[in-house]
């Protein structure tokens, strides 16, 4: 058996090796293979080391430098919470890297894509550090190396304004949001002492309740910034569609998971959350994932540029992990253990969930970019004929993000909407009502989030093409296919059997509860009763669903006979010359949905007409439609905030008159003023 | 509760057989009702059946801008609408296939046809499949939060969400009628409606370009993948009705396996299908098909009602 | 007792002969005629300056004092943390010279006679500069202060520009009359000084004599020395609302002199009104002049915050983080505690690793653009690829993002702050620095980043003017990560020396 | 406090009121030579002053400062002045129209000398009769140069203000601590001279590039423009 640490220091100096052989190799042969190869060996090494760690529970706790003075230091300790995360880094970095080997061709001869491979290789090493440090600075140092290599991977196409712009929102949001990490952090030192977590393990269970709100608070604005909560999630739809395919998916599928890490550790590691204090936090977590997940779903339903729909996704999963967190906390603060544990898998299962398949969409994303160049939906269709395996690949990605039997997203959503249902046994009919009215959020963004997906996946790979951009497009290479294949089988693997990701949840945790032993075994819950609640054997749906499959093609092969398929055109009404232009688009199949969120989206149609003589009004030359919806955080929250920053601002930057004149009497200003209050002073 | 044999595995899959069978005759049915209230004589009430078959036996016209996803999406949808069917009690109180999945599963393989469905809508190039497809996410996507509601409702009076658990237990109720379970079948009353495409929401019988919600996505559809859709849709309709009847009306479903039992849950059961078949059919006639945008304030009203239930439930 | 008075005459020396070398540079320079040997006599003196300094520092951390000249000349650990930029900065400056005023040179925006006279200055503003850290005497302390605002407005003058012009007087006009009030507060201390023990006349300026007999001070005189102190070294050190001077000057000097002056020579200025603060701690407790260091230092940041946003030209961007730097470190002074102190020395050594660094790129960019408005400034890192890089690194560390050196220095100060309990100026400085962070990053990327607006020569401007940048940006980096042992003790006797009493301990 | 030693007290106050006088005599001065007149006549003043103190207080090294203040500033540094004025192209001889006017600049330094004996009340003097009579004259010095450079618009006429100031800062010096070392007191006046120079060079420089010595010619850096 291979210690931890052997592994540890291999995983680290395989990506570091990654990182320098990009550079070093800059446009020789096999630089690429080279630069992606070696990360993904690495990543092999890193799910090794989680295993090892969570099932043979070889934790590392080890000090590296210390400073003497101020007493912080880089310390990693990986414990089966780090475990379950280095897993998830490992499992999308392993399928990313795999598929950037052929992704980054995109970029061959335009850009350097030694720089790519850099940052690529650094992005993943310093998001496995975030969650082995175990100290403040380390943890703060890593967090925002990992923030610097994501935006300039957002940034990595500059010549493009619009990136920079992305970039610019996305590295001011972070970095505001590291900013109350570190003053959370700050008020954790300031009660302990020290900078370690060891001494948060140790000593914030004792600080008073009042300083842990503020914590809490804190670090939850913070991490919520990285995590794409709503309000503070407006740099996410920016950031994650300018970023390279490769980058946003593992941004989205990965790096926005730290900040749920983040949150895991402050919630159940500094804190044991066991009393009622704690339920108000358990409701701020439920409420803002509710709140997230539907505002996240409805931008996803309306967006018609694929990246973008897709990171407005990650916003509305994240709200599902938050509220299955959140429903955790609250069971805990109840000590409904049982529940509290059912709440944190179905948690962590999204997060596994949802780093698997955003990677894959986000993978099928760039594919698709990399064949079409376009991200616009509006130009694509018909990608179905052209790429058959993407599509398919997509396809499983997108049935398992609407959480449809018999994918992974079905397993941890069909957990969630127990959590939820289980509120009855929480001891405050208050507490139940609301949580009865989030799982109505809940339900609304399983909805939305099909209807979504429905539309990516119909829009861009359905029905004809709707551009020349796709008019050339062709398979991607076989890389790509590998990178996406991994990550669907993964998905698969995780929706027939969910013995897998229970099992690894409930030892990475530490957590006891009756989980199936065997992968063919159902997941049983019991009623206060001790009856069954509901229970749930993925793998025998799956068998059913081919017998019933199978029985049914059976029945209508012996009814029907041989089928005899005759091809012709859609049918046209008769009239002809049927073309896309008539296909119903992204915009029109969102329609419905635009028009009944009205209040929200507040969308707007302007309409403009061309007629050959203004006599006649019927006989129309052209009529061009545009429909917008407006931002409405963008607009009330920080447009405000922003401007009015400004204009104070710009009243204090006055001072700067030009004249020396009044520099001088600023200076004598403030003497006379000193000197009076010094004399006045008692 | 039932015992894990061979014997009501063999049973569970009867009744599920018996509801895929007899599905197309409450269509039929309704459809006779229908016709009778409204001063026709129409179509026997096998017709659905005589539909069915002679579907099955005609080539089938394949538009040229489709790709397997048409072709594959009425299979899926069978297949998932037919395991649903699986889960759900007819005339006994429970089914075999309980520990296997419970009413979230169902409506997940209802998801599930429906994303195929809505899929073959688009995949056709044709304006009437995307307009189907975009009416039918939106309606769905509303739907969603108020059967789950309802489901709330009903898995928190029951304490479960396991079917045959949620049966048995409606089943032993002393006091059926509580104020938060009336509420709940106000709710599942609409919903059936809206899940099954019916009047107000969707008129199943048109084939009007501003009307059609269902009958739009399914337009390009021919010979043995028609039948299988309509068969589908048959079934669905059923298999809710089953969940309804068994949960709020349970009265007479069979306990046991002996055959007076199942003989007699067999009987009320269509009985009940029956009179709440008609029921529909009767209100089909009396209201006209809502504007597409009034509809969500007919969801509004399922939603608020299973509100109002979870509401009476705690108090 | 006789070991460490060889000891210390041993290193004594070293004073005498750090302060010899530029004095002898300048000679050399004017002597010398060729371009080629002035630069070299300059490179030299200062490589010469920075092993000295080194060796000077090391005296210092192992004996903790060096004195000289019967104690006019008195080195301690904060002396040596003042003295450690500017031998660096001087040093890599020169450095830079040779290629930023060569090319000028070659331009010709300079004839001969104003390059000779750049580099006599620059030896001579390097004395100056190097006179106030080591000295014992405060008199003397403020006349090698003054001096160094005389030589510095020559060095800003030396284009004959009208933008120089105006900040020249400015900048002469302000801090003339700022070291003026200083002196005011000097005298203020000595007069406390000889009431409190009359005996001592001749030594009585002598901060060691002065912080001994500080417990007897009269507080009155004390507190309204302090205020003349902090309002005139202030003004000086660019601490708002005296800081107007400071963005003009910063702005339109030569950029290696634009380095000395944001990267050091500011630091000079802070570390007298720090050598007041200890002695007015020592008589009146902390409190008094924390507050007021606090509250300058807030002001300073929150001026600087706002006024970085508005700015177009490159330079005066610098100059304003250079305000919000040095409101840090006053910041930092205030809120005291081992943390804050150690906060404060490793920031104002990382300031003045950073803003040369800064300086020194935005130069180079500018050379090649030919303007300094942020404007016209698009795609350096495609242009220059090396200077882009080194740019947005330097930016990157300017405004405190990790892995880099102020990062750290800041966590510490911010640390501190919440440590001593300045809840509200805390917060205030944490916002102020998202703003700042913001905004810079803002201008940064909108300049490194996107397509040049014109077809460009791509290439970098010679070796000689990316080397002092990648020494900058490679100390900037393990600073980020790692303080080193000999720093740290530095850091503990200066904390020792601000927190308990002044002497070393 | 009842003065012990009247005679004393009268030359004090009397010096300190002749001075007080021809700072005035500088302040409402608009002309350059005017007021580089009173400017000699004030450091004459200063110079007598000195002479006092060093009487006073027997310490013959403050001879020499007397000696030195009145050769340099009353001399050297005023035929620096005249040199400088005497190359410009164009002379700005008067100033024209100061921010304040004279009359309200005058009650403004009034009320600065006001202020200066209020804040100077709290410090102990130790019964020194010197620093009692001088200290707030050399405070009010301080203000009165301040306010007046803050007040000018002509570079040259600024320079009167911080002259002003230095007079002001070595009667302040003297005053309290009865003559700092002497080398630090050489220096300063090197420093101040050296300063005059490079200002004036300065002002050469200004009146060559904009062709006059107004400070509003000195507004170009600023940050209080439209964006």
């Amino acid at each position: 058996m291979v210690s931890s640490l052997t592994l540890f220091q291999a995983t680290i100096i395989l990506y570091s090796m990654g990182a320098l052989l990009a550079l070093l190799l800059r446009g020789r042969k096999y630089s690429n293979l080279l630069t992606y190869l070696l990360p993904a060996a690495a990543s092999l090494f890193a799910i090794v080391l989680s295993a090892n760690v969570i099932f043979a529970k070889d934790a590392l706790h080890i000090s590296i430098t210390r400073d003497a003075l101020a007493q912080f230091g880089f310390d990693v300790f990986i414990d089966g919470i780090s475990a379950f995360f280095i897993l998830l880094i490992g499992l999308v970095s392993l399928a990313v890297s795999l598929y950037s080997v052929g992704y980054t061709k995109e970029y061959e001869g335009r850009k350097d894509t030694s720089i790519l491979g850099f940052l690529f290789n650094i992005f993943i090493l310093s998001m496995l550090l975030v969650v082995v440090s175990n100290s403040v600075f380390a943890f703060l140092v890593f967090w925002e190396v990992m923030s610097l290599t994501s935006f300039f991977l957002v940034i990595y196409e500059h010549e493009q304004e619009a990136n920079l712009k992305s970039g610019m929102t996305y590295i001011v949001m972070t970095h505001l949001g590291t900013t109350f990490i570190l003053a959370s952090f700050l008020v954790m030192y300031l009660q302990t002492g020290s900078f370690s977590f060891d001494a948060f393990r140790q000593y914030v269970p004792f600080i008073p309740l009042q300083v842990k709100d503020i914590v809490f608070i804190l670090a939850f604005i913070g991490f919520g910034t990285k995590a794409g909560i709503v309000p503070l999630h407006i740099w996410l739809p920016q950031a994650h569609p300018s970023a390279p395919s490769n980058a946003s998916a593992l941004m989205s599928a990965v790096m926005i998971k730290t900040a749920i890490y983040g949150l895991i550790r402050v919630l159940f590691d500094f804190n044991s959350v066991g009393s009622p204090d704690y339920t108000w936090w358990g409701i701020l977590l439920l409420s803002t994932g509710a709140i997230t997940s539907v505002i996240g779903a409805l931008y996803a339903v309306i967006e018609k540029d694929i990246k973008r729909a897709l990171a407005f996704s990650s916003i509305e999963n994240i709200g599902i992990i938050l509220t299955g967190l959140g429903l955790s906390v609250i069971f805990a603060s109840f000590n409904l253990t049982a529940l509290a544990v059912l709440a944190l898998v179905a948690s962590m299962y999204h997060t596994l969930n949802h780093a698997v398949f955003k990677s894959l969409l986000f993978m099928g994303a760039g594919s698709i970019l990399y064949a079409t160049h376009t991200k616009n939906m509006e130009a694509m269709g018909g990608l179905v004929r052209k790429m058959p395996w993407t599509s398919l690949l997509f396809l499983v990605g997108a049935l398992s993000i609407s959480g449809l039997p018999p994918f992974n997203g079905f397993i941890s959503e069909w957990l969630t909407m127990q959590s939820l249902l289980s509120t009855s046994q929480i001891p405050d009919s208050t507490l139940q009502i609301t949580i009865a009215f989030a799982s109505l959020a809940f339900a609304l963004t399983a909805g939305l989030a099909a209807a979504a997906f429905v539309k990516i996946f119909g829009i861009s790979f359905l029905s004809r093409g709707r551009s020349e951009h796709v008019l050339h497009a062709v398979e991607v290479p076989r890389s790509m296919l590998i990178g996406k294949g991994v990550t669907a089988l993964a998905a698969l693997a995780l929706g027939v059997l969910p013995f897998i990701g229970i099992n690894l949840i409930t030892s990475a945790f530490n957590i006891q509860s009756a989980q199936p032993a065997s992968p063919f075994d159902t997941i049983t819950l019991q009623n206060a009763s001790g009856s069954n609640f509901a229970s749930l054997s993925p793998f025998t749906v799956v068998v059913l669903l081919a017998s019933v499959a199978a029985a049914s093609y059976g029945f209508v092969r012996v009814v029907g006979g041989p089928t005899r398929q005759v091809v012709y055109e859609t049918w046209d009404c008769g009239f002809g010359g049927l073309d896309e232009r008539m296909e119903y688009t992204a915009t029109s199949f969102s329609q419905p949905i635009r028009k009944i969120f009205k209040a929200f989206f507040r969308p707007r149609n302007s309409i403009q007409r061309e007629f050959y003589a203004d006599s006649n009004q019927y006989k129309r030359k052209t009529i061009r439609m545009e429909s917008t919806t407006r931002s409405l955080f963008e607009e009330r929250l920080y447009t405000p905030v922003v401007s009015a920053t400004i204009f104070l601002f710009d009243k204090i930057r006055r001072i700067q008159t030009g004249k020396v004149n009044s520099y001088l009497l600023y200076i004598l200003i403030t003497l006379v003023l000193l000197l009076v209050l010094v004399r006045l002073s008692p | 509760m039932f015992e894990p044999s061979f014997a009501t595995l063999a049973a569970g899959i009867i009744q599920t057989l018996v509801l895929i069978a007899f599905s197309p005759l409450l269509t039929g049915v309704m459809r006779k009702v229908k016709a009778r209230s409204q001063k026709r004589i129409g179509a026997s009430i096998l017709q659905p059946y005589y539909d069915i078959v002679k579907l099955m036996r005609k080539d089938e016209v394949i538009s040229d801008q489709t790709s397997w996803i048409f072709k594959s999406a009425p299979w899926i949808n069978f297949a998932a609408v037919a395991t649903a069917a699986l889960f759900v009690p007819v005339m006994l109180a429970y089914s075999p296939f309980g520990l296997a999945g419970d009413v979230l599963l169902v409506i997940g393989l209802f998801s599930l046809a429906r994303f195929f469905t809505v899929l073959s809508g688009l995949d056709s190039a044709s304006a009437f499949g995307g307009l189907g497809s975009s009416r039918e996410m939106m309606l769905s996507s509303l739907i969603e939060p108020a059967l789950f509601l309802t489901i709330f409702t009903v898995s928190l009076t029951f304490g479960a969400t396991n079917i045959t658990t949620l049966v048995s237990s409606a089943a032993g109720l002393q006091q059926l009628v509580t104020p938060s379970l009336l509420f709940a079948l106000i709710s599942m009353f609409v919903i059936v409606i809206a899940e099954t495409g019916r009047l107000p929401f969707d008129n199943p019988a048109t084939h009007l370009e501003l009307t059609m919600v269902h009958e739009a996505m399914v337009l390009e559809y021919s010979g043995k993948l028609l039948a299988l859709i309509e068969w589908a849709q048959s079934i669905k309709h059923l298999t809710l009705l089953a969940l309804m009847i068994n949960i709020f009306f349970p009265w007479g479903v069979a306990t046991s396996l002996s055959a007076a039992a199942v003989g007699e849950g067999l009987l009320v059961f269509a009985a009940k299908a029956l009179a709440i078949g008609v029921i529909i059919a009767f209100i089909e006639t009396r209201v006209a098909k809502w504007r597409l945008f009034r509809i969500p304030d007919l969801i509004a009203i399922a939603i608020a009602s299973s509100m109002v239930g979870i509401v009476f439930f705690y108090i | 007792m006789i070991q460490e008075l060889i000891a210390s005459t041993g290193f004594s020396i070293i004073i005498v002969t750090l302060l010899f070398t530029p004095l002898a540079a300048l000679v050399l320079t004017t002597l010398a005629g060729k371009k080629r040997s002035i630069e070299t006599i300059t490179a030299v003196s200062t490589f010469l300056i920075l092993i000295q300094g080194i060796i000077l520092v090391a005296a210092v951390i192992s004996e903790k004092t060096v004195t000289a000249f019967n104690g006019l000349f008195y080195v301690d650990a904060l002396g040596a943390v003042v003295l450690l930029p500017i031998t660096l900065v001087g040093f890599v400056a020169a450095l830079y010279s040779i290629n930023y005023i060569g090319r000028q040179y070659n331009n010709g925006f300079i004839d001969h006679k104003q390059l000779v006279r750049y580099y006599q200055k620059f030896n001579l503003f390097i004395f100056t500069m190097l006179l106030v850290p080591v000295s014992n005497n405060l008199g003397l302390m403020w006349v090698a202060m003054e001096a160094t605002t005389l030589v510095s407005v020559l060095l800003i003058m030396l284009y004959v520009k009208e933008d120089a012009i105006e900040a020249a007087w400015k900048y002469l006009i302000v801090a003339t009359v700022g070291l003026s009030f200083a002196f005011f507060g000097i005298t203020f201390f000595y007069y406390a000084n000889t009431n409190a023990a009359a005996s001592d006349l001749g030594e009585g300026l002598n901060w060691t004599i002065m912080l001994s007999n500080a417990e007897l001070f009269d507080p009155t005189i004390v507190k309204i020395a302090f205020i003349f102190i902090l309002v005139g070294y202030g003004t000086k050190a660019g601490l708002a609302p005296m800081h107007t001077w400071l963005p003009d000057a910063h702005s339109e000097a030569p950029t290696p002199v634009s380095a000395l002056l944001s990267g050091v020579l500011l630091n000079c200025a802070i570390y007298a009104i720090v050598r007041f603060h200890i002695i007015s701690s020592n008589a009146i407790g902390s409190l008094f002049s924390s507050q007021l260091l606090i509250i300058l230092g807030v002001v300073s940041i929150g001026i600087a915050a706002a006024s970085i946003y508005f700015q177009r030209d490159m330079k005066r961007m610098l100059a304003y983080s250079s305000v919000e730097h040095m409101g840090i470190v006053a910041f930092a002074i205030g809120t005291g505690g081992l943390i804050g102190i150690y906060g404060a020395v490793l920031h104002i050594i990382n300031h003045a690793i950073a803003k040369p660094l800064m300086f020194f790129a935005s130069g180079t960019v500018s050379q090649k653009f030919e303007t300094k408005a942020m404007l016209h400034i698009k795609g350096v890192i495609t242009v220059m690829p090396a200077t882009g890089a080194l740019f947005l690194l330097g930016g990157l560390a300017i405004v405190g993002m990790p892995p880099f050196n102020i990062f750290l220095s800041e966590f510490l100060i911010l640390s501190s702050g919440f440590n001593s309990g300045q809840f509200i100026a805390s917060s205030l400085v944490i916002l102020f620095l998202i703003v700042i962070f913001a905004s810079f990053t803002g201008h940064l990327v909108r300049m490194v980043f996107g397509t040049p607006r014109k077809a460009m020569k791509k290439g970098d401007l010679g070796n000689l003017a990316v080397i002092p940048m990648i020494i900058l940006v490679v100390l900037a980096l393990i600073l980020g990560v790692y303080v080193p042992e000999p720093l740290q003790i530095l850091a503990r006797d200066v904390s020792t020396i601000i927190n308990q009493g002044g002497l070393p301990k | 406090m009842i003065p012990t030693d009247a005679p004393q007290i009268d030359i004090l106050t009397i010096s300190s009121a002749v001075l007080m006088i021809a700072t005035f005599g500088v302040v409402v001065r608009r002309g350059f030579m005017d007021w580089l007149r009173a400017y000699r006549y004030q450091t004459m003043a200063l110079s007598g002053v000195t002479a006092i103190i060093a009487y006073m207080t027997g310490i013959w090294e403050i001879y020499i400062a007397a000696a030195l203040t009145l050769i340099i500033k009353a001399v050297v540094i005023p035929r620096v002045l005249l040199r400088v004025t005497s190359q410009l192209k164009f002379v700005a001889r008067y100033e024209l129209n100061p921010y304040i006017s004279v009359r309200l600049s005058a009650i403004i330094s009034a009320l600065l000398v006001a202020l200066a004996y209020f804040l100077t009340q709290q410090v102990p003097f130790r019964s020194d009769q010197i620093l009692r009579a001088y200290l707030p004259v050399s405070l009010s010095l301080l203000f009165i140069g301040m306010f007046t450079m803050v007040n000018r618009r002509v570079a040259l006429n600024q320079i009167v203000g911080l002259l002003i100031i230095e007079n002001g800062l070595f009667l302040f010096a003297t005053a309290l601590t009865h003559g700092v070392s002497l080398i630090i007191e050489i220096g300063v006046f090197i420093d101040i001279l050296v300063g005059v120079i490079i200002s004036a060079a300065l002002m050469t420089r200004i009146s060559h590039t904009f062709d006059n010595l107004n400070v509003d010619n000195l507004e170009h850096l600023r940050d209080d423009k439209e964006e």
